[in-house]
């Protein structure tokens, strides 16, 4: 087969970093091809710097065997390049289809809209990406933003097929999905190129995986003869466990009381039905679902972010529902929340301030009112160091941070206010097996230290990893509660389509 | 009432709404596609000064307009280079152009006109008679007809057309534009040059459109007032001109109210009080574009 | 190149008198259209005139006054001019302190201090004589461009006392010769909007007015704009503004600054300044009208004169206050 | 650019433009630089000028630090005036440094619930945009306070000038340098001093600032948005209101027509050339009073017309906004030298084409 894209030796700096020093990647036609690495290997910038969006600061990339360069992500589009990017390029108050068809629409000086619709709607039967197309995207789940992002590219006819990362917030059954659609792809002709750090998946569908370190490429191998142990040491460039052993135990009282709840988005549309659960000390709780039905409402609602619209939330058995989130962060509620960069962290806010942020009242941030500077600069220093955040520097600004430290610091920061329940919502997106694995056993040993944890999570693995229980969400509901030494995949699967087993299998699952 | 009822009200809502709606939708322009634009009043200053001049010059009014909107679409030029090209401040920028524009129209009225103002026998643009269509329109100037046809207009270039589209697109999310192959930085010119020259022509408008003069600070902050006007229209052009027709109304009705005891002062304020009830009563937030204000710098 | 600068020498002038001349306008700037724009004009044709050498500065604002004053004085100014009451504060602060400087103060009575003048204009005697004008007017009917309706217009610039003695006068003006004429007041309530100015007078006009009196500074402008395109007779202020729109500006009501600034800094180079109160009126032409135009009969102008002289000689006294509403 | 590049780059094209039409440019410029520093007098009025610019800039920059654009100081700024001389002339039989009090507390508090409690409960609980109701209650402040003192009005002084009763004299500031430099001054150092000290030290400056840097995240963090809302805008209000209180008891004395001079709009520009920070607005405060007193006495030597000052401060702003010329100018300037000594190897050697 011949090279349909080459990159030769590539460097690309950015102020303090080398981002990309020195990659070679070879992208046959017809193939899917795989780049694995760790958080900060320089995956991304390479994917930038193929589809114009950046230019090498050395190197060459070539394709089809002529060398080319492009000046903007413009020529690389003309060039038959398309990428759908690790972080949405969306612009959520347009509709799908202006989304989708943006920078090649249809009409004349007019802008036939409906064209547009017509066309996007055709090409969404024939992938079977279901989406419609007079939707604005700032109303759709993030698994549906995906969707756009992919059919953007397909609208303009790429050669080559560039994911960021593609599967990090879908489903198994979607992740599935979209492999069909690469397959499709690859079958037409087109050469696909994709990031993950699912091994699993990276190895059931490419062709070829390279793997990245230190914005260096280490390796390029066949999919069929790596194991996934080989392919994590190659990435970190050590041993790793994959595996978390979670020592049994047995729940405390009742931490948290969800009775009824109903929740309704700042759009007032229901997103939480008629919810109720409980979290026991020294327990987690796991919530699995498909994205967008509720998890995130319902996480935000017991945070008090969302006001309840119905049914009561109780916490350490006192009634928290009409409460202001600072007064429930008093009372010990720690929260984790989806997104880290609008949420969770001040950007332009020093690691100092950004630790201070939920508890600025109390020592060692302040005393009557007034800032301790000297304290809380101490204290951040340690939370730094016990959580391995990089650099380790508290005076540095959040916005510098890689987003895994940036999801580091919320978590740092989180579990050292000596909560009594922990909300964590998708607590390792988009991290690497390292961070993974570091985030985890910070989860298992709060679990230890007898605190109450909710976890949301799209990765089934990490759900059924780490949680004691497991409570499915579909449209707003939570369709049932099943222990986790006994789900499997396939049974938690079928539950987040809605589909409920039959009573009997779900209450008997001491028979496995 | 027969306040209500008596045409010269309307005809002076719609005189008064024409130096607030170009401005209005030509600050839309601006921020749709991303370029926060404060500098209405002093671009409008610059439209209105060399309107005059160039008409009084070329003896025809209709170079001025032309000669009028060229120097505001320049200096608009000048912000947008720094906004766009240099990632400065936008705020701070549109201050600036705020304080120069006032300094150098009064500066170049002084030296080249001297103290007493323009010539008396500038030509100004024509009156336009539309008789049957009732008294309200018997005798307005012909760049209120042209509000008319720009406030479709814009609607139309912004909602309607592939361009329109784009400008949104990178008001909205510029990286994202950029991904899809559109020319940020150009859009961004287009909307704050187009916009510029709606505002001076906001400023013709008073200075050759009504009058045939121009005065130091003649504007009287109508650039300011027009972006509460855009604010309030929610960004839109038929939303910025129903706003400056709830303004230029609300000022024609002080005026029509005078002379029955009530302080001129206290009438005064009726216009900015209607505003505030509307805002807080009727339509409540508004939100910008979401880059609006953010300066793009791509890396290459 | 230099329209704009006082520096100028005269070419054919005067000889040069070592006599120096400071103008401090207030924060309404030399292009107000009034008397900052008068008082230069004064000083312009003493520089012309007398040969005495000036200076102007523009003020900001009111922490301006006393370092532009002081300024003047400290570097030994013979004459040093304040337009407007805005500056009354300030020149009983700095005047003192500089006694062998001259003050004047425009529009401002200061009495007790020994080296500084004020000049008091009584501008409700010129408006009486352009309302008394207008009443006349607008009781004929064979004047072409007037309509049938008995209703006049005022558009003042703000409502403060410099305006409202002007439209006193008027009103008491078209009380004497055409009493049952309707007079519609409007404020622009700005000095420097000539579009303000045009709308309110377009209002005025759509109410019947055909003769509009303006005091409105630059305001005003709008309103000379908005008569002569809607065909009707606006009445000028301050200066004659006839030049603004020949056909429309049938008189104006001069309000002398130009000339009691002129006058001012003769007597003072004379060695003939006198403290205290100067009134301005009718009487020593500090006041006046303009010469009219060829629309304003005849008769119409004699019977106005004989108004003034009646002024002039104390028969007939005008207030400027504004009757209570 | 710096400051200092950017106002040297100004004066060379204010140069220019005053060469071309027959200005001696130096002559000018020495006028303008002894006008705002050149003697005791000089420098008095500059930083007497400089105070209400100070007190309000610092009013506009605690709004713009928690992300609101107050563009209102000017009636917010009036609104103070009036309370203060409304308290100034009723008041009597007090001691005169409590009557200044009592003077500045009203002034601050009427400009705090001007800018802070309308706009802000406005803005909080109605979403409506604080740039329009700022500038909106700004006009109507304005009016009102000419309403009080026409003719008939309620603060009216009987006489001819449309002015109020003035301030009794136990309650005016006392004048340290001659000719109006007073005590106010020290309202603004102190001023500044405190909103830094609030801004950075406090519980309550934190959450301003965070409101300001990502509201968002600060509902998250458990502050509430609307309360600091309407805290930010009160306070910025309240700065505005001092502004003006300080000013008139310092020179005016009473409440004028024309007094509404532009300070609030001047503050805006001070605000963001300090970047909002509470010393940079001192500085740039001093620095706008000095180029309108120097402008004055640059027209009263040159007899070039002051608007040439208002191109000036506008292109200064202009420039120090637009900091990213140099590098630009400098790589820009690399690149060519850079082509021009390629070309010249090529033309050498060769042998590199
Ligand atoms: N625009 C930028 N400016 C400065 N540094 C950057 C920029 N983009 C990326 N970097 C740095 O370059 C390095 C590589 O980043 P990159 O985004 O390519 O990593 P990645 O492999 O995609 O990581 P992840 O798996 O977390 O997405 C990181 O250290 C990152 O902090
Ligand atoms: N979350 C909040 N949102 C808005 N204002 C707050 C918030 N928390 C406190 N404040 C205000 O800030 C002031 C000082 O805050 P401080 O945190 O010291 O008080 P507190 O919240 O009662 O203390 P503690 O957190 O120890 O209960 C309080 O008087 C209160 O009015
Ligand atoms: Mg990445
Ligand atoms: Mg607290």
């Amino acid at each position: 087969m011949s090279s349909f894209l080459e990159v030769v030796d590539v460097h690309k700096y950015f102020p303090g970093v080398k981002a990309n020093d020195g990659v070679n990647l070879d992208v046959r036609a017809g193939e899917v091809h795989a780049v694995l690495g760790e958080n900060g290997a320089g995956k991304s910038t390479l994917m930038k710097l193929i589809s114009g969006l950046y230019q090498p600061d050395a190197g060459e990339i070539r394709l089809e065997g002529r060398p080319v360069r492009f000046g903007s992500p413009r020529n690389a589009i003309r060039a038959g390049i398309g990428m759908v990017h690790q972080h949405f390029m969306l612009i959520p108050a347009l509709t799908v289809a202006d989304n989708i068809v943006l920078g090649d629409e249809p009409g004349g000086i007019r802008y036939k809209r409906r064209t547009a619709a017509a066309q996007v709607r055709a090409l969404s039967q024939k992938y079977r990406l279901e989406v419609d197309p007079l939707a604005r995207v700032e109303q759709l789940s993030v698994g549906l933003q995906q969707r756009v992002e992919i059919l953007k590219v397909l609208y303009r006819r790429a050669r080559l097929l560039i994911l960021d990362e593609p599967t990090a917030v879908l489903t198994p059954q979607e992740a599935e999905e979209l492999f069909q659609v690469l397959r499709h792809l690859k079958a037409q002709g087109t050469p696909v190129l994709f990031i993950s750090h699912k091994l699993d998946e990276v190895r059931a569908v490419a062709d070829r995986i390279t793997v990245m370190r230190a914005g260096r490429t280490v390796a390029t191998v066949p999919a069929a003869d790596a194991s996934p142990q080989e392919l994590a040491n190659l990435m970190v460039g050590r041993e790793v466990v994959l595996r978390v052993n979670k020592p049994p135990r047995t729940p405390g009282d009742v931490v948290l009381s969800v009775r009824n709840l109903s929740v309704t988005d700042a759009e007032r549309r229901l997103r939480v039905r008629d919810v109720s659960f409980e979290v026991r000390a020294g327990e987690i709780l796991g919530i699995a679902g498909v994205d967008g039905n509720g998890q995130t409402e319902l996480a935000d609602a017991i945070a008090g972010l969302l006001p309840a619209s119905g049914g009561q939330v109780a916490f350490l058995s006192q009634d928290i529902t009409r409460l202001p989130p600072g007064e429930r962060t008093r009372r010990g509620i720690a929260y984790v929340p989806q997104d880290r960069q609008r949420d969770g962290l001040v950007l332009d806010f020093t690691l100092v301030e950004n630790a201070m942020l939920r508890d600025v009242s109390h020592p060692p941030f302040s005393r009557r009112g007034i800032l301790q500077h000297r304290p809380a600069r101490a204290y951040t220093e340690r939370l730094l160091e016990a959580f391995d955040v990089r650099p380790r520097d508290p005076d540095r600004h959040a916005g510098d941070l890689s987003g895994g430290n940036q999801q580091k610091m919320i978590l740092a920061r989180e579990v050292s206010r000596d909560p009594s329940l922990l909300i964590a919502v998708q607590p390792t997106r988009g991290l690497d097996v390292g961070a993974i694995e570091g985030i985890h056993r910070q989860l298992l040993r709060l679990r230890e230290a007898g605190k109450a944890i909710l976890l949301v999570s799209l990765e089934l693995d990490e759900i059924l990893s780490l949680s004691d229980r497991i409570a499915v969400m579909h449209h707003g509901q939570v369709v049932d509660i099943v222990p986790a030494e006994t789900a499997t995949r396939e049974q938690i699967g079928l539950l987040m389509t809605g589909t409920r087993v039959g009573e009997s299998e779900v209450a008997q699952p001491s028979n496995r | 009432m027969s306040v209500l009822t008596n045409p010269q009200l309307w005809a002076s809502t719609l005189a008064m709404t024409v130096p607030l709606a170009l401005p209005a939708i030509g600050g839309t322009f601006s921020e749709r596609a991303g370029v926060v634009n404060i500098a209405m009043e002093g671009i409008m200053l610059m439209g209105a000064f060399f309107g005059v001049a160039f008409s009084y010059w070329t003896g025809s009014a209709w170079l001025g307009l032309v000669f009028g909107v060229l120097m505001g679409g320049l200096l608009a030029a000048v912000f947008a280079w720094a906004a766009i090209r240099l990632a400065a401040d936008q705020v701070v920028l549109g201050m600036a152009v705020n304080i120069f524009a006032s300094g150098l129209t009064a500066f170049l009225l002084n030296t080249l006109f001297g103290y007493e103002g323009t010539p008396p026998d500038t030509p100004p643009l024509p009156f336009v008679s539309l008789p049957w269509l009732g008294p309200v329109f018997s005798h307005q100037s012909v760049l209120l007809y042209v509000m008319f046809a720009i406030v479709a207009l814009s609607h139309w270039f912004l909602f309607h057309t592939r361009i329109g589209l784009r400008i949104r697109a990178v008001g909205e999310n510029p990286l994202a534009a950029d991904t899809a192959g559109l020319n940020v930085w150009r859009l961004r010119y287009a909307g704050v040059i187009v916009g510029g020259m709606l505002s001076a022509l906001g400023g013709v408008y008073l200075s050759i459109g009504i009058l045939n003069s121009f005065d130091v600070g003649m504007t009287n902050g109508r650039g300011f007032i027009a972006l509460a006007a855009m604010i309030f229209g929610k960004w839109t052009p038929v939303g910025s001109f129903l706003a400056s027709l709830l303004f230029g109304f609300s000022t024609a009705l002080g005026i029509a109210l005078q002379g029955q005891g009530v302080s001129p002062d206290l009438l005064s304020m009726i216009p900015y009080v209607l505003t505030i009830l509307a805002l807080t009563g009727l339509v409540g937030r508004s939100t910008p574009p979401a880059a609006d204000g953010i300066p793009y710098t791509p890396i290459r | 190149a230099n329209k704009a600068g006082t520096t100028e020498n005269a070419a054919g002038g005067a000889p040069k008198v070592n006599f120096k001349v400071g103008l401090v306008t207030d924060s309404g700037g030399l292009n107000d259209h009034g008397f900052n724009h008068l008082s230069d004009v004064g000083l312009e044709k003493a520089k012309q005139e007398l040969g005495v050498s000036g200076s102007v500065v523009e003020s900001k604002s009111e922490s301006d006054y006393v370092p532009n004053l002081q300024r003047f004085a400290q570097q030994g100014y013979n004459l040093v001019i304040a337009v407007g009451y805005l500056m009354d504060e300030a020149v009983k602060q700095v005047a003192p302190q500089y006694p062998n400087t001259k003050f004047l103060i425009i529009d401002d009575p200061i009495t007790d201090i020994n080296n500084v003048t004020s000049a008091m204009f009584k501008t409700e005697q010129c408006g009486y004589l352009v309302g008394a004008l207008a009443g006349l007017m607008e009781k004929r009917s064979d004047i072409q461009g007037l309509n049938p309706q008995n209703v006049l217009g005022v558009v003042g610039g703000q409502k403060i006392p410099p305006v409202d003695s002007y439209i006193a006068g008027f009103l008491q003006g078209v009380k004497k010769t055409d009493p049952d004429a309707q007079v519609i007041v409007k404020y622009v309530n700005s000095f420097n909007d000539q579009a303000g100015g045009s709308q309110v007078a377009q209002t005025e006009i759509a109410g019947g007015a055909d003769i509009v009196f303006q005091v409105a500074g630059g305001s005003g402008i709008g309103v000379i704009n908005a008569a002569k395109s809607a065909g009707v007779f606006a009445i000028g202020v301050d200066a004659d503004q006839n030049y603004v729109a020949p056909n429309t500006v049938i008189v104006s009501a001069l309000k002398g600054v130009d000339t009691a600034t002129y006058d001012v800094i003769k007597d003072t180079l004379n060695n003939q300044f006198k403290p205290g109160v100067q009134d301005f009126d009718l009487a020593n032409n500090g006041v006046g009208i303009s010469k009219t135009t060829s629309v304003v009969p005849a008769d119409i102008v004699n019977q106005v004169n004989d108004l003034a002289n009646q002024i002039k000689n104390g028969s007939l006294t005008v207030s400027d206050q504004l009757p209570k509403s | 650019m710096t400051p200092v590049l950017a106002t040297a780059l100004a004066i060379l094209i204010g140069a220019a433009i005053a060469y071309i039409l027959g200005f001696d440019p130096f002559v000018a410029y020495g006028a303008l630089l002894t006008g705002a520093f050149g003697n005791t007098m000089a420098i008095s009025s500059t930083l007497a000028g400089a105070v209400p610019l100070a007190l309000a800039g610092l009013g506009v920059s605690v709004a713009f630090r928690a992300g609101l654009f107050n563009i209102g100081a000017e009636g917010q700024y009036w609104i103070g005036v009036i309370a203060a001389v409304w308290f100034g002339y009723h008041l009597t039989g007090w001691p005169g440094w409590l009557h200044t009090l009592v003077c500045v507390v009203a002034a601050a508090v009427a400009g705090g619930l001007w800018g802070g409690l309308i706009p802000g409960l406005a803005k909080a609980y109605r979403g409506a945009h604080e740039v329009i109701t700022t500038m909106m209650m700004s006009y109507i402040a304005i009016y009102f306070g000419q309403y009080l003192i026409a003719a008939g009005g309620p603060m009216h002084a009987p006489g001819y000038n449309a002015q109020s009763y003035p301030i009794r004299q136990d309650a005016w500031l006392t004048v340290l340098v001659p000719p109006q430099l007073t005590t106010a001054v020290f309202f603004a150092l102190g001023t500044a001093v405190a909103v830094w000290w609030v801004m950075f030290h406090t519980t309550v400056g934190f959450r301003l600032r965070t409101v300001g840097a990502n509201a968002r995240a600060a509902r998250y963090a458990g502050i509430l948005v609307p309360a600091y809302t309407v805290l930010a805008l009160g306070l910025s209000g309240l700065l505005a209101g001092l502004a003006g209180g300080v000013q008139v008891l310092a020179l005016d004395h009473r409440l004028m027509w024309g007094f509404n001079t532009g300070y609030g709009y001047t503050a805006i520009v001070v605000a963001l050339l300090a970047r909002n920070h509470p010393f940079g607005v001192l500085l740039a405060a001093v620095f706008f009073s000095a180029l309108s007193t120097g402008g004055q006495n640059m027209q009263m030597v040159s007899q070039l017309p002051s608007s040439l000052t208002d191109v000036l401060t506008g292109l200064i702003v202009f420039f120090v906004a637009a900091e990213r010329m140099v590098p630009l100018a400098i790589a820009w300037y690399r690149r060519r030298r850079g082509v021009r000594v390629q070309v010249a190897a090529a033309g050498e050697g060769g042998r590199e084409a």
